[in-house]
């Protein structure tokens, strides 16, 4: 096989290629904001020599709205509603963060129901993020069948969400408390419905996408990360699964109710794009089951909110918490410190995506051809909102 | 126990253990680094969570905590280090994970801490690129003045406070209360 | 009016009939592909409002002489093919201006359009132009070779470089066609197809996500509009072309609907399933199998056939 | 590569074979679901603009605006919601924290507009929408409470025992309960008009939330120099209109204001307020030593008048003390108040009765102007046979001659009849039970009816007084015993006029009892006296229906005189007195001192 | 035209000053009214979308785009570059930072050209109406055509958005680009005003 002549490729100094632009070797390309292969509206400015990308910078804050700051200044209420909206397509793990942080610094208990209702909503969360990251993985490569057909389920999924929550994409469900309905009556049957049309749908996707060739010819061997770059660059979730390093907090710290769940790391070993593809698709597989196991676990009735201190004047004592969660990226997390006021004195929402949007990305790119770029982009996951907030 | 040990090298103090699995603490700002390293390198707490710069302006310092995770006992320590608000610098730490550069990044603009020899430190992460007011995650920037200051609202919003109103319209002559200067002009709002 | 004239007129004729049937053809497969994809998918006349809409933009700029004559290259290489491929065989008003070495010419003229295309989009300053058409004239390359086997091989095998004589030595039975006598060139020239029609696997020229559309990125309003009725007629003609070449050609329109759109289908099948292969992919691709079958159907065609 | 690889992919195309996903029509067979969070829609009528839901919304999406059509009421601030769409988010809060669950979110989602000017603002339920009769949409779910609706329940004596003594009855919040009762509070401040002294409740409320009791005092005694009473007594007028109380217990906001008072040492209140009282070298007298004059001294105070207040008996509090016995109003309370007004400088002369010891006229010629609040005295006779009997007792009677001699009994027997609703008649009740009388109460009409506080009732109920409601008296008859009295009574029944209106207990001919007590109490309310007025001031005083007439300031027909209290207004009540006291005050300034002041008769 | 009516393309060097045009653009009359009317039935079936999620809404405009709602069944397309697109959708809240690349790509497309906001965060700052970092009302910085309010909108409410928009196009309602030409001025001193660096040309085109 060819391989190209390393020589004629800059100079590496400090991990950074030394690049003269104006040699005429070099071409820079701005992948974004304004581009349909990008995740999101972020940018990544690639310099290519050829097809080859010697460097890859990723800018963000496209979407930076000053959350933490804007925090600062509401009550503890008033950030419910707010903290969601900092990952558009996972907003649940936001609200379960923030309201268990605050939670666990007010000393809440909440309800059995609540913490039921609130795996479900967090583990449907996931399923329905997964299916829209299968759409974009095979949208990225130029499959966009497959793309249509995830997000049209996903889609369904958006309408059990809507039933259940009252909101399509901003659920705003989990309250700190509790969670702010019960489920409606009929739910789990529709639910199940929906469960087994993507399961139908999966299967395709399983014949279509993962046992084709060019789908496996562009992915292998794409985007490695080797074992020791696993804490070097602090890599989470599915990304680090897909290496073989068991690690979920769902299973190491169980929060809600994962303890009383019944399912076990999904891991692969090759550590490239497909085997990462492969991961999440047997997560999303894996969340369908957990979807089902909760609602079948969970009792009828019962309360599914507890009181909390008058929302309007709700003052924390003095403390700091983490609080996280099992995303689909990896691991999703609240930072919060309280000073006994009624507003948090600093929230600070920890997404995966910071370490692997970024530095990760940026490594992974290098020497890839420019044409994976979109494609490495998605195997990774990475939601800009969540790294600019 | 573990801690005992660390306590023998380092000084470490404000012990708190906020949950089974979480312990806060503080160490000075030297030690910051041989407290990361020993950590990472003997203790595996391999893993770098975040992180996060805290505007304590009431006692004049940014509160950095840097948040370390332990993957064979799932236990994570918020390490906390107090730096001066007013020379703020800080070690910078990006030899040790790679992620820590882009932190750095985002708190040297969010809250104007300088990490001497961080790669990249002076680009913005996402602030627009002419920013020119202060870094906005200071206590002392007020971002509803800034918004208000810098674009364009919506014309045509009035709105009363129920309790002037009521008094307005049911009893306009009746003594003020003067609250309203006890308080020192808070009203509702 | 003389029969030049005569003729002249029966192929601006037999241009819009195929210019409009290559639109209701793209708007179909178009349909077809979204039908995979679970959805309604376009109207049939969605494209000529495309086009009347590109044609209407009130504005358009230029990046020079050469950015211009880009699609004007591209519609003459489109025309060009299509003028002198004889449409219907035996049929005196869309037989077009085929003449006895037709077949050299429109396989000049396939490349003609895409070269001009070329030259003139790399003036629209805008890096993902360059690349695109980089990544288009290698893939173009690459599918030229078997497809210029194929070509090769049946023209030794009917000893002719007319398209008309090749389609008259085809008729008498289905099995007279070449897909018949000669599959191994007829694989090969569809395989081509494939990388000339620009559906996936081999569209990372135009890919949307890998860059943003290649070549065309620049292209607006009226120019956008050549570009389309360009990708109508060229449609039209290519598949005309393989109907004839392959196929037996066609006496009259229903048949011809018929084997084009079965021709066009070829695409569409393939493109449905499988993502898109990289530039240097398609490549290997094109240069492998397909070369090597167009090998053997030009072998067979020396030494079996003759 | 793998044959596999290549053929399996084609399984995509069994998707062309079956139906598609498409809705074809979604605009109009998409139906938000039956909770969806969308548009708006408020119920006017429910609607009380308390403004909690502006409070609530992070983005300022929410105005609070006047509206046509209504009106501005003591439980209604008549302005309701107007919402603006370029900053709601639709998160519903507004809905979780609406008090009175008017406001609701509809399932209909589609707006827009292509004009410039359009702001995308409206009143819900005010401008009319396409979506005000969609049914389905968010509402609050049972079991979802973001406001505290329940009241934290105020420890007491328990019945059996709090009969045995005058110890005060309530022990006060405790520091927790008061911070939980505190933290119920919305700050919408509809309570403030309601209050006749409009105090500005949400304030004091939130320093306790703060745990800062020095400025709740001063915000207490902006408007009311006697917290420690009103923190008892009130009739707590303000909780009626809580807008926490229209879908839970109201705010006990007289325990708070009594919690607030109750964390400072009597001798501390003058370092806690910490005023300082200028001197305008003017004199104002005030007759009567009530809340309604103490108020007026206060203030008069603050302004720098010197003030000086002649009281008939030996002790201030006027009806506070002789008319409220010691199990609701220990009499430290009342001496905590006063002793911080003669702190502040008002003078006190006791036992000087004015008419009596001292005439009005001296007064109308040496002070620059007067003030009185006498207070009602005389209590209303019963209009029926017999009341002159020596065993019907009247209550303000029996209450005074209880709190001048404790532990003695004043002479009600073993078995009393009180008869009436108010809350004297309460009174009476448990004073006779703790001293171990068997008590009946009459009344005309029903429980509901009463005039008393619901609290009185139920305590009294509570410490087994017997009620005997649509009961009317018929008449008084003498008992064998010269001790005893007997009350002929009978059962009334309650009928609706026809014209309609209040229905009006009639008397049944057919079920006329008669029972025996020891003594009858009427407490059925009381009038004034006017006997110190004498001469010209007798004849320019105007009175109407037994009170007297005032203008706005309280300021009398004679332009000197000024009146305040139960002899002036309908209320009847302390915090009514102290806010004829506190507007008197004003009154009093603009007079003497705004010499252009339109509003007074110079 | 003469040169005091020129914006200098002043954030630009000297060398990249020559790729740019240097005048501002310019008001286009319509054709005669039946072939305008026609044009204009072409340009309200064919609605070119710029691929370019700013916001939120881009989450809602996914399903519009796929099977469930397929929005080509009403004639509208997603396209990748804003040279050939026609409708730019402002998806709720724009950073700063956004905004310039909001108003380059707007600017890079051809007239007429239509602009559609979702959410309340362009109407009136939305969520993030004291935000330091983002702008609240989009009209002063681009001629907008619709505004659909939620938040976000549902993809049903954005269909009946571009079916309004469709109308008003019918209707030759639409006219933002030679709004944006008349009122250039005022457009780019309220871009100015909060865009610091101003480091791309006045003029894009």
């Amino acid at each position: 096989m060819f391989t190209p002549d390393r020589s004629k490729y800059p100079k590496h100094v400090n991990g950074r290629p030394e690049i003269d632009l104006s040699s005429g070797k070099y071409t820079k390309v701005w992948h974004g904001p304004q581009h349909p292969g990008i995740t999101g509206n972020m940018a990544l400015e690639i310099t290519l020599c050829g097809d080859e990308v010697v460097e890859s910078i990723t800018h963000v804050g496209y979407l930076h709205r000053g959350f933490e700051k804007l925090m600062e200044r509401r009550t503890f209420i008033q950030c419910f509603p707010i903290v969601c909206r900092i990952a558009v397509p996972e907003p649940a793990f936001n609200e379960y963060c923030f309201s268990a942080a605050l939670e666990e610094l007010s000393d809440i208990e909440i309800p059995e129901q609540a913490q039921w209702l609130r795996t479900f909503n967090l583990e449907l969360m996931r399923l329905s993020s997964f299916l829209m990251w299968i759409g974009g993985m095979a949208g990225a490569l130029g499959q966009g069948t497959i793309g249509q057909w995830c997000v049209t389920h996903r889609d369904y999924v958006a309408d059990l969400f809507e039933e259940m929550t009252g909101g399509r994409i901003y659920h705003m469900y989990m309250l700190p408390g509790g969670v702010r309905a019960p489920l409606p009556p009929g739910f789990k049957e529709r639910a199940f419905k929906v469960f087994d049309g993507i399961e139908k749908m999966l299967d395709a996707v399983d014949k279509v996408l993962y046992n084709n060739y060019v789908f496996k010819q562009r992915t292998q061997g794409l985007g490695i990360i080797t074992r020791d770059m696993i804490e070097r660059y602090g890599v989470v979730g599915p990304n680090a699964r897909a290496c073989g390093v068991k690690r979920d907090v769902r299973l190491d710290e169980p929060y809600v109710k994962y303890d009383e769940l019944d399912f076990d790391y999904v891991t692969a070993n090759a550590s490239d794009a497909y085997a990462r593809a492969v991961c999440r698709f047997e997560e999303t597989l894996q969340s369908i089951d957990l979807c089902r196991q909760v609602l079948n676990k969970m009792p009828k009735d019962g309360p599914f909110h507890t009181k909390t201190p008058n929302v309007m004047n709700w003052k924390v004592a003095p403390g700091e918490t983490y609080a996280k969660a099992e995303c689909t990226r990896g691991e999703y997390g609240f930072y919060m410190v309280t000073d006994g006021s009624d507003k948090p004195r600093r929230v600070h929402a920890r997404g995966p995506s910071m370490t692997h949007a970024i530095c990760l990305m940026e490594q992974l790119a290098i020497n890839t051809n420019v044409s994976d770029i979109a494609g490495l982009m998605v195997s990774i996951h990475t939601y800009p909102p969540e790294v600019e907030r | 126990m573990m801690l005992e040990k660390l306590k023998q090298t380092f000084t470490v103090t404000e012990v708190k253990e906020q949950k089974k699995n979480l312990t806060f603490f503080t160490v000075p700002k030297e030690q910051m680094e041989m407290m990361l390293i020993t950590l990472r390198d003997h203790h595996d707490y391999k893993h770098l969570s975040f992180i996060v710069g805290i505007d304590m302006i009431e006692d004049g310092v940014f509160k950095l905590t840097y948040m370390l995770y332990n993957y064979e006992t799932n236990h994570s320590f918020g390490i906390h280090c107090n730096i001066d608000r007013e020379k703020a610098e800080m070690d910078s730490f990006h030899h040790l994970w790679e992620q820590v550069g882009t932190y750095q990044r985002e708190l040297r603009e969010m809250l104007g801490i300088n990490f001497e020899g961080s790669p990249r430190l002076e680009e913005n992460l996402s602030l627009d690129e002419g920013w020119d007011g202060p870094p906005p995650m200071r206590r002392d920037f007020d971002t509803k003045e800034y918004s208000n200051n810098t674009y364009f609202q919506r014309e045509g919003r009035v709105n009363y406070d129920p309790r002037e109103y009521m008094r307005e319209q049911l009893y306009p002559t009746f003594p003020k209360t003067e609250s309203d200067k006890l308080l020192n002009g808070g009203g509702k709002k | 009016m003389g029969p030049l004239g005569l003729k002249i007129i029966y192929t601006l004729i037999t241009l819009v009939i195929c210019g409009v049937y290559g639109l209701l053809l793209g708007a179909f497969m178009a349909k077809t592909m979204a039908r995979v994809q679970g959805r309604i998918g376009i109207p049939l006349h969605q494209p000529f409002v495309d086009i009347i809409k590109n044609y209407g933009k009130r504005t358009a700029i230029s990046h020079g002489i050469m950015f211009y004559l880009g699609p004007v290259f591209r519609l003459t290489g489109g025309i060009g093919t299509l003028v002198f491929i004889p449409v219907i065989f035996g049929s005196e008003y869309f037989s077009n201006f085929s003449v006895a070495g037709d077949l050299l010419l429109v396989m000049y003229f396939i490349f003609f359009g895409q070269l001009g295309m070329a030259l003139g989009a790399s003036e629209g300053g805008h890096p993902y132009s360059p690349i695109g058409i980089a990544r288009g004239l290698a893939q173009m390359c690459a599918f030229e070779v078997p497809f210029a086997l194929a070509i090769i091989a049946i023209a030794i095998q009917y000893n002719t470089f007319s398209i008309t004589e090749i389609v008259a030595a085809q008729q008498g039975g289905i099995l007279s066609w070449t897909f018949f006598t000669n599959p191994f060139a007829v694989v090969a020239a569809l395989l081509a197809m494939l990388g000339m029609n620009m559906y996936p696997p081999f569209s990372i020229v135009l890919a949307p996500q890998e860059i943003p559309i290649g070549p065309p990125t620049e292209y607006h309003s009226a120019y956008l509009g050549m570009l389309q009725s360009n990708r109508a007629i060229f449609a039209a003609a290519k598949l005309v072309l393989f109907m004839n070449l392959f196929f037996g050609g066609a006496t009259n329109f229903p048949v011809l609907v018929l084997k084009t759109w079965a021709i066009y289908m070829c695409s569409v099948l393939v493109g449905a399933a499988f993502p898109r292969f990289r530039p240097e992919e398609t490549i290997r691709f094109f240069l492998r199998w397909p070369t090597v079958i167009g090998i053997v159907g030009l072998l067979f065609a020396k030494y079996y056939l003759i | 590569m793998k044959l596999k690889d290549v053929i399996s992919p084609f399984y995509v195309w069994k998707r062309a074979f079956e139906k598609p996903y498409t809705n074809t029509n979604p605009l109009e067979t998409r139906d938000g679901s039956a909770n969806y969070r969308g548009f708006h829609a408020n119920d006017i009528e429910m609607c009380i603009g308390c403004g909690t839901c502006e409070a609530v919304c992070q983005n300022a999406a929410i105005d609070m605006v006047p509206v046509e059509g209504v009106d501005t009421t003591m439980s209604d601030s008549g302005l309701r919601p107007k919402i603006d769409y370029g900053r709601c988010c639709w998160c519903a809060l507004c809905v979780d924290v609406c008090t009175t669950a008017s406001l609701r979110l509809t399932n209909e989602y589609t707006w827009f507009s292509s004009d410039k000017d359009e702001d995308f603002r409206f009143i819900p339920g005010i401008d009319k929408k396409s979506w005000d009769d969609n049914e389905l949409g968010y509402r609050r779910h049972e079991g979802l409470e973001l406001l505290d609706y329940k009241r934290q329940a105020m420890d007491h004596i328990p019945f059996e025992d709090s009969t045995k003594s005058f110890i005060e009855m309530f022990h006060g919040y405790s520091a927790k309960q008061a911070k939980l009762e505190a933290e119920r509070c919305v700050d919408c401040g509809l309570c403030i008009a309601k209050c006749p002294a409009h105090m500005d409740i949400p304030e004091y409320i939130k320093a306790i939330r703060d745990g800062d009791f020095e400025l709740g005092a001063k915000i207490l005694y902006a408007t009311n120099p006697m917290p420690a009473t009103c923190g008892r007594i009130c009739t707590h007028l303000c909780e009626t209109v809580c807008s926490i109380g229209v879908q839970g217990d109201p705010v006990a906001i007289r325990w708070l204001k009594r919690y607030i008072i109750d964390q400072i040492e009597p001798g501390d209140l003058k370092d806690a307020l910490g005023e300082i009282f200028p001197d305008n070298g003017k004199k104002v007298a005030i007759i009567g030593a009530g809340p309604g004059g103490l108020s007026a001294a206060y203030y008069l105070r603050q302004l720098g008048y010197s003030t000086t207040i002649y009281e008939g008996r030996e002790a201030a509090g006027g009806m506070i003390r002789y008319g409220v016995p010691e199990y609701r109003m220990p009499y430290d309370q009342i001496d905590k108040e006063t002793n911080y007004l003669k702190e502040c400088g008002v003078e006190f002369k006791f036992n000087t009765y004015v008419g009596r010891d001292i005439q009005l006229e001296n007064l109308m010629d040496d002070y620059d102007a007067v003030y009185f609040s006498v207070g009602l005295t005389i209590p209303y006779g019963l209009g029926i046979e017999g009341e002159e009997h020596p065993r019907v007792l009247s209550g303000l009677q029996v209450l005074d001659d209880a709190t001048e001699r404790v532990e003695e009994n004043p002479n009600i027997g073993k078995s009393v009849a009180v008869i009436g609703g108010g809350n004297v008649a309460m009174d009476c009740c448990r004073v006779s039970k703790r001293y171990d009388a068997d008590v009946h109460l009459y009344y005309r009409r029903r429980i509901s009816e009463m005039p008393a506080d619901s609290d009185e009732i139920h305590e009294s109920q509570g410490e087994g007084v017997v009620f005997h409601t649509q009961a009317i008296p018929v008449r008084v008859e003498p008992a064998d015993n010269p001790n005893q009295v007997k009350l002929v009574w009978g059962e009334a029944e309650m009928v609706t006029p026809k014209d309609g209106g209040r229905p009006r207990p009639v008397l049944q001919e057919d079920k006329i009892h008669t029972d025996t007590f020891d003594c009858i109490i009427k407490a059925i309310g009381q009038e004034g006296n006017y006997e110190f007025f004498t001469g010209e001031y007798k004849e320019k005083l105007e009175t109407k229906w037994g009170k007297i007439i005032h203008n706005e300031y309280m300021q009398t027909s004679i332009p000197k005189l000024f009146v305040g209290g139960d002899i002036a207004n309908p209320q009847a009540d302390a915090i009514s007195a102290i806010a004829d006291g506190h507007l008197a005050a004003k009154g009093i300034d603009l007079f003497l001192l705004h010499p252009d002041d339109k509003q007074m008769k110079k | 035209m003469s040169s005091k009516d020129l914006l200098p393309n002043d954030g630009l060097s000297e060398i990249d000053q020559e790729f740019f045009c240097q005048a501002p653009p310019e008001y286009i009359s319509p054709l005669p009214k039946p072939i305008e009317d026609f044009m204009n039935w072409a340009r309200s079936e064919s609605l070119f979308i710029l691929a370019f999620g700013t916001g939120c809404g881009a989450i809602e405009l996914r399903p519009l785009t796929t099977s469930r709602f397929d929005m080509y069944q009403y004639g509208i397309q997603m396209r990748a570059t804003p040279r050939q697109s026609s409708v730019f959708i402002v998806g709720g809240y724009a950073s700063v930072k956004t905004l310039k690349r909001i108003v380059r790509s707007y600017e890079q497309m051809q007239g007429p050209k239509f602009v559609v906001t979702l959410g309340s965060c362009p109407i009136n700052g939305g969520m993030y109406w004291d935000s330091y970092n983002t702008i609240n009302r989009i009209d002063h910085y681009l001629p907008i055509d619709i505004s659909i309010c939620g938040c976000m909108p549902r993809p049903e409410s954005i269909l009946a958005g571009f079916v309004e928009l469709k109308k008003m196009i019918r209707a030759g309602q639409c006219d933002g680009a030679n709004l944006y030409a008349k009122n250039f001025a005022w457009y780019k001193a309220n871009q100015k005003r909060i865009i610091k660096d101003w480091n791309m040309p006045d003029y894009n085109w």
